[in-house]
């Protein structure tokens, strides 16, 4: 296993936790006419099929993008390739919160975001999607 | 008639008057909604990752609860909607799921998808039936304008939530026409309001509940009904919106059973 | 015992690189019954099937086995060989060792023991393989043509020129199809109805062409040269013997509110129809299910008026049966349904709209007259966003998987007359790929660009949300800048997929013709035999077969027909030998085998039967070898296991199950 | 059991009968576009579906075959119309027999493949040989008087 490259391994794994398969895109760009988050991503909704092919694991663990997606999954629902974008970006934010050090969201940050009509469903849902 | 009804936790906190309000609504419509034992935190969002199993054991549980009681499982927020209809799903469908799923919780019989989830508006159109319930309402909302937000988790992924057209829905729209106002169709009623972002992006969120708003009211829509408090809670974020009211109420005041519960 | 040879090819390195040939003919040899074998690069050529002629020569073979291609490449070609050489046809047998064997395995070794045990295989059949001889059946000299677009209509035309009689069969009330909604063709932007209207009246006015319009296929029987169809004429409600087709039945028809199928829906027409101006044949129609008359029984005004006499309210639905010698289909084609697209808001807004639908928008007897306006509100438009593939190319439920190859020229045609009458009307196209082969294609995909200014944007529609002041909002993706952009638009026009027309499906099944995943009729070779069916004497004309524009349309309209007059110019086919037998000995004439057959082939005779001596009279069955199409149904039910199918006998497929097995 | 001598591994017997129109021609279709499925498929072509007699599925297993699939034209597409009706009902009833033979449900199996569907021959074959791959050898109807080793 030592010759195969971390990248690989990584995009191996994108691969396995999404159950997508970015070989189906035909790069038409609907999910990223469709991504209500778009203009708050550094790594567009259409690029990331090719980030996962290029085995470009890092950048993608790296953007902004894997904190933007809002999981309403337009992006799903309207691809006509059946490339799922926003399980790419998700299974991508998965390998950064399963390394040590990964969480997007601290319980010490917490009470300075607490007011008092926020939804405990809110605070549940967040620590679910930005923590292991 | 009796259901399974899984509350979740928004129900039993800052979402009271959502669950008050349907109970007392279901009595009036003639079905009861039994609370499931022991029920655990559906976790608020489904676990995307396709190894992910120990997150979606509370589901499972209340849905061998709801099959072991013989009775249909019915849900209101929209995110415990989702998280269990998509997991009753991969309990179906998918064999590696229900393997782990079934080896972890050591169940009598094994779970294998046998529930029925029931949202409680499918309850409403698919077995109340919106032509009955416009004959049990009392207090008619003549001249009401509404429009009805459906947010993400009810409608998609449509082929597995098989909610109602997932572009183009119209459930909630009958709803309103059934309890005698006028619902106001706009676009953005599928559009996302930004969900958990909220926590840590007040602005982004923000912005998208300010389109929706804006959509809804350049309609000629007065106010919003959603079923999801984290909807209601963003859609409140944006200044002088239109106020939004969870179906509940609505449905309660029009069967005249709104007396007496705590707003 | 037989005396086989054993041919083993190489298509060049096709089978050679992943079989070891040397090695098959060296089994082979090995064989019980073989006398000859060996290799050779290309048995199909000239040389290769002297080879077979000399082996026959000198060896006396009387049966041959040829390793090669798949049987339904060059089966006919070594059996003619070897008719040639003195041999009957059905002594040969193929074993296919290319298609399933070297082109799908990798290793050379397993390959080549896969091509050996095939080869034993066909060996131990031919072991059993008896001499057939095939019948001969009857032409009839007369072609039906399914449907009455351009397709059809230059099928019917071109078999009529070559001097046969042909029925063109169309359900609608008048010939002339999809081109008959178009306004403009590109890539000329000649009118539509220009071009076509003469060929309309051309195939009415030609002597050898009866037109059933308003008809529907209702029954096929028979094979190739014998088809017996039953072709229900529905009806019309008019003695089209005394109709003059002026036209005042509709004027006066005061049931006016049905929606118009000529114009998409778009627009009204009356209860007694023509579905347009030029229709053929110029009688109209009542439609019972919107006429005053046929609901409450009061009205009647057609028929106050009609100074002819030609309304009939009690006409019937007539069936008449016709025999025809060979059927081409040219059924054509519709457009998707949008309800699974709702993110483009067709169902939203009346200014979303389907290309289709902008045609007869366009077009001057539409339901704007021609004038380009919004629907919802007649106002003149400022924007006009196209979207190209709009469940073409889909991998999901709610698409197609092809493309449906005519909408990228068709939008950049739409939108170039659209920029040439109103130049002040922005125009954007959004594409995944601007596809454009075809003769002066890219050349006018260009002219749009350069010459008319329209935008094409590289990207996809995500969005079209309606505004309440009546505008559309569309949002896209603008790939080349990497940008989401928010248009706002008048009009949205959706390039639709087009899918085969849902008619084709029950009638594939009445012809028995393929028909695959996506209901486009098969073709007998996507290559070399692309306008006939797998089903002989069954031709495909038009989109029925696959997506196709009108030239395209037109030349394989052309090729069909000519396939068909190539039947109709014979006297005689000679019929399948492969028949069903029985084995009178065996057979105690229990009918099991008539109740199965789907052809009526077998019936029962009395004979007088000596059985080891014993002779008596028997009910046995007989099977009509010119019935009879050799599907062996029969043979499995038989319970005595006296029916038996020559050709594919219960000892030969045994053999061949034997060989695999070993 | 049949055995690849070079590996020792399992290598199974696998007798497809293919009704010329659809299946076969769906097989030539999965070989010209290079859709590769084990070798261990041999085709028997036959005119029809309805033309497979269970008696020969019952020698294919008598002889050592692993598995026995039978291929012909989608419901409605039959080219003898009905041929594959009385397949599919004939085979329903083998099946169950064999089935209670003790012979595995997994070793039989009917399938629609049209001449267009060249991805789903290859497809389908792929998945049967992994099937008979893990049932592994049929020894349950082989007659070893046939045996010649």
């Amino acid at each position: 296993m030592s010759n195969v490259s971390k990248t690989e391994r990584q995009a191996a794994m994108i691969r396995e936790i999404s159950g997508a398969n970015p070989a189906k895109c035909m790069k038409c760009g609907k999910c990223s006419a469709t991504c209500p988050a778009f203009d708050e991503m550094d790594i567009k909704p259409h690029q990331f099929v090719s980030y996962v092919q290029d085995g470009n694991i890092e950048a993608l663990a790296a953007s902004k993008s894997l904190w933007k997606c809002l999981s309403c999954f337009a992006c799903i629902e309207r691809c006509p390739r059946n490339v799922k974008p926003a399980k790419l970006i998700d299974a991508a934010r998965q390998i950064v919160e399963r390394e040590k050090g990964g969480d997007y969201l601290s319980p010490d940050e917490i009470p300075a975001l607490l007011d008092p009509e926020l939804p405990q469903q809110l605070l549940v849902s967040a620590f679910r999607r930005y923590r292991r | 008639m009796k259901y399974s009804y899984y509350p979740g936790c928004t129900l039993k906190n800052k979402a009271k008057v959502l669950d008050a309000y349907a109970r007392a609504s279901a009595l009036a419509l003639g079905f009861e909604l039994e609370e499931i034992r022991d029920w655990q935190c559906c976790g608020g969002v489904y676990p995307l990752g396709s190894d992910e199993i120990a997150t979606k054991l509370s589901s499972v549980r209340a849905l061998a609860d709801a099959r072991d009681h013989g009775r249909e499982l019915v849900t209101l927020c929209s995110a415990c909607h989702h998280v269990i209809k998509r997991v009753n799903d991969d309990m179906q469908n998918v064999a590696d799921i229900r393997t782990r799923a079934n080896n972890y919780m050591q169940l009598d019989t094994p779970y294998t998808g046998e529930t029925n989830v029931l949202h409680f508006f499918e309850v409403l159109r698919d077995r109340v039936g919106f032509d009955a319930l416009a004959k049990k309402v009392v207090n008619p909302l003549k001249g009401k304008k509404i429009g009805a937000y459906y947010g993400c988790l009810l409608l998609r992924p449509g082929e597995i939530m098989a909610f109602d057209d997932p572009e183009n829905p119209r459930v909630m729209e009958d709803f309103i026409r059934a309890l005698g106002a006028e619902p106001v169709v706009y676009p953005y009623r599928n559009e996302c309001c930004g969900g958990y972002i909220s926590l840590k992006e007040k602005e982004m969120a923000t912005r998208m509940t300010d389109t929706i708003q804006e959509s809804a009211s350049g309609f000629g829509a007065e106010m919003l009904i959603t079923a999801c408090p984290l909807c209601r809670y963003n859609l409140n974020m944006t200044a002088n919106g239109l106020p939004v009211v969870y179906f509940t109420e609505l449905l309660a005041e029009a069967l005249g059973v709104k007396e007496g519960i705590e707003a | 015992m037989q005396r086989i040879g054993v041919f083993v090819c190489h298509c060049g390195s096709n089978i050679a690189a992943t079989v070891d040939v040397k090695k098959v003919v060296e089994m082979a040899a090995r064989e019980p019954s073989v006398v000859h074998a060996e290799d050779y690069p290309y048995m199909c050529s000239e040389a290769g099937q002297a080879k077979i002629a000399q082996a026959v020569a000198e060896k006396g073979l009387t049966g041959i086995v040829v390793c090669s291609c798949s049987p339904r490449m060059h089966e006919a070609t070594f059996r003619k060989a070897a008719e040639r050489a003195g041999i009957n046809p059905f002594m040969v047998e193929i074993a296919n060792i290319r298609e399933h064997c070297s082109w799908i395995h990798k290793n050379i070794e397993e390959g080549t023991e896969k091509a050996i045990i095939l080869a034993r295989a066909a060996i131990a059949k031919v072991n059993l393989n008896a001499p057939l001889f095939p019948g001969e059946s009857r032409v009839t000299k007369r072609a039906l043509v399914i449907g009455g677009g351009i397709a059809g209509i230059q099928s019917a035309l071109d078999i009529a020129d070559a001097g046969y009689e042909v029925d063109i069969v169309e359900k609608t009330p008048s010939i002339g199809g999809r081109m008959a909604q178009l306004d403009k063709t590109f890539p000329t932007l000649d009118c539509s109805a220009c071009i076509l209207t003469p060929k309309m009246v051309e195939a009415a006015a030609h002597e050898k062409i009866r037109i059933y319009t308003y008809s529907e296929v209702e029954k096929i029987s028979g094979f190739v040269g014998d088809f017996t169809v039953d072709i229900r004429k529905k009806a019309r409600s008019i003695d089209a013997t005394k109709c003059t087709g002026c036209g005042v039945c509709q004027e006066k028809c005061h049931s006016k509110k049905s929606l118009s199928e000529f114009n998409r829906g778009l627009g009204t027409r009356s209860a007694i129809y023509t579905p347009f101006a030029q229709a053929i044949p110029n009688v109209p129609v009542i439609d019972r299910e919107a006429c005053i008359k046929f609901k409450t029984g009061k009205c009647g005004v057609c028929a106050k008026v009609c100074a002819a006499g030609a309304i009939d309210y009690e006409q019937k639905d007539e069936i008449i049966t016709e025999k025809y010698g060979a059927i081409v289909v040219a059924t054509g084609f519709d457009t998707i349904k949008l309800d699974k697209y709702d993110e483009y808001a067709y169902n939203q807004s009346k200014d979303v709209i389907t290309s289709l639908e902008l045609e007869r928008v366009m077009n001057a007897a539409g339901p704007t007259k021609g004038h380009l306006e919004r629907l919802s509100d007649g106002k003149h438009p400022e924007h006009i966003v196209f979207v190209q593939c709009v469940g073409s190319r889909c991998s999901d439920e709610r698409g197609k998987p092809y493309c449906s190859k005519i909408c990228c020229m068709y939008t950049a045609k739409h939108a170039m007359l659209i920029r040439d009458k109103y130049p002040d009307v922005k125009v954007t196209v959004f594409y995944i790929d601007v596809r454009t082969p075809g003769k002066n294609f890219d050349e006018f995909y260009r002219r749009a660009v350069e010459e008319y200014g329209v935008n094409y944007i590289k990207g996809q529609v995500g969005k079209v949300a309606p505004q309440p002041d009546g505008s559309l909002l569309v949002q896209a993706s603008d790939l080349l800048d990497n940008k989401q952009i928010k248009l706002k638009a008048d009009m949205v026009v959706l390039a639709t997929a087009i899918e085969p027309d849902p008619s084709v499906r029950p009638l594939a099944t009445m012809l028995t013709a393929s028909i695959d995943t996506n209901n486009f009729l098969t073709e007998a070779h996507p290559k070399l035999r692309p306008v006939e069916s797998p089903t002989a004497g069954i031709f495909l004309s038009g989109v029925c077969q696959g997506p196709k524009d009108i030239p395209e349309t037109v030349a394989q309209a052309g090729a069909a027909a000519v396939k068909a007059i190539g039947l109709l110019a014979k006297d005689k086919l000679t019929t399948n030998p492969c028949t069903a037998k029985a084995d009178e000995l065996l057979c105690n004439g229990c009918s099991t085998c008539a109740n199965v057959c789907p052809y009526g082939a077998i019936s029962y005779e009395t004979k007088l039967i000596n059985d080891h001596g014993i002779r008596e009279d028997r009910r046995v069955a007989v099977v009509n070898n010119a019935l009879c199409q050799g599907c062996g149904a029969c043979t499995v039910a038989c319970p005595s296991g006296a029916m038996d199918l020559q050709g594919f006998s219960n000892r030969q497929i045994i053999a061949e199950v034997d060989a695999i097995c070993r | 059991m049949p055995v690849n001598e070079k590996t020792g591994e399992f290598t199974p017997k696998i007798v497809a009968f293919c009704c010329n129109w659809c299946s076969y021609a769906g097989a030539d279709l999965a070989g010209s576009s290079r859709l590769a499925y084990p070798a261990e498929v041999k085709i028997i072509r036959v005119p029809c579906s309805c033309r497979v007699n269970p008696m020969f599925i019952l020698r294919a297993f008598e002889k050592g075959a692993d598995g026995v699939i039978i291929c012909g034209c989608h419901p409605g597409d039959c080219h003898y119309s009905t041929g594959n009706y009385y397949a599919r009902r004939r085979m329903t009833l083998l099946f169950s027999m064999l089935d209670y033979l003790g012979v595995e449900s997994g070793r039989t199996r009917v399938e629609w493949v049209s001449a267009a569907e060249g991805v789903k021959f290859s497809t389908t074959m792929n998945e049967f040989a992994a099937k008979i791959h893990e049932l592994g050898p049929n020894v349950r109807l082989e007659d070893l008087r046939c045996k010649n080793n």
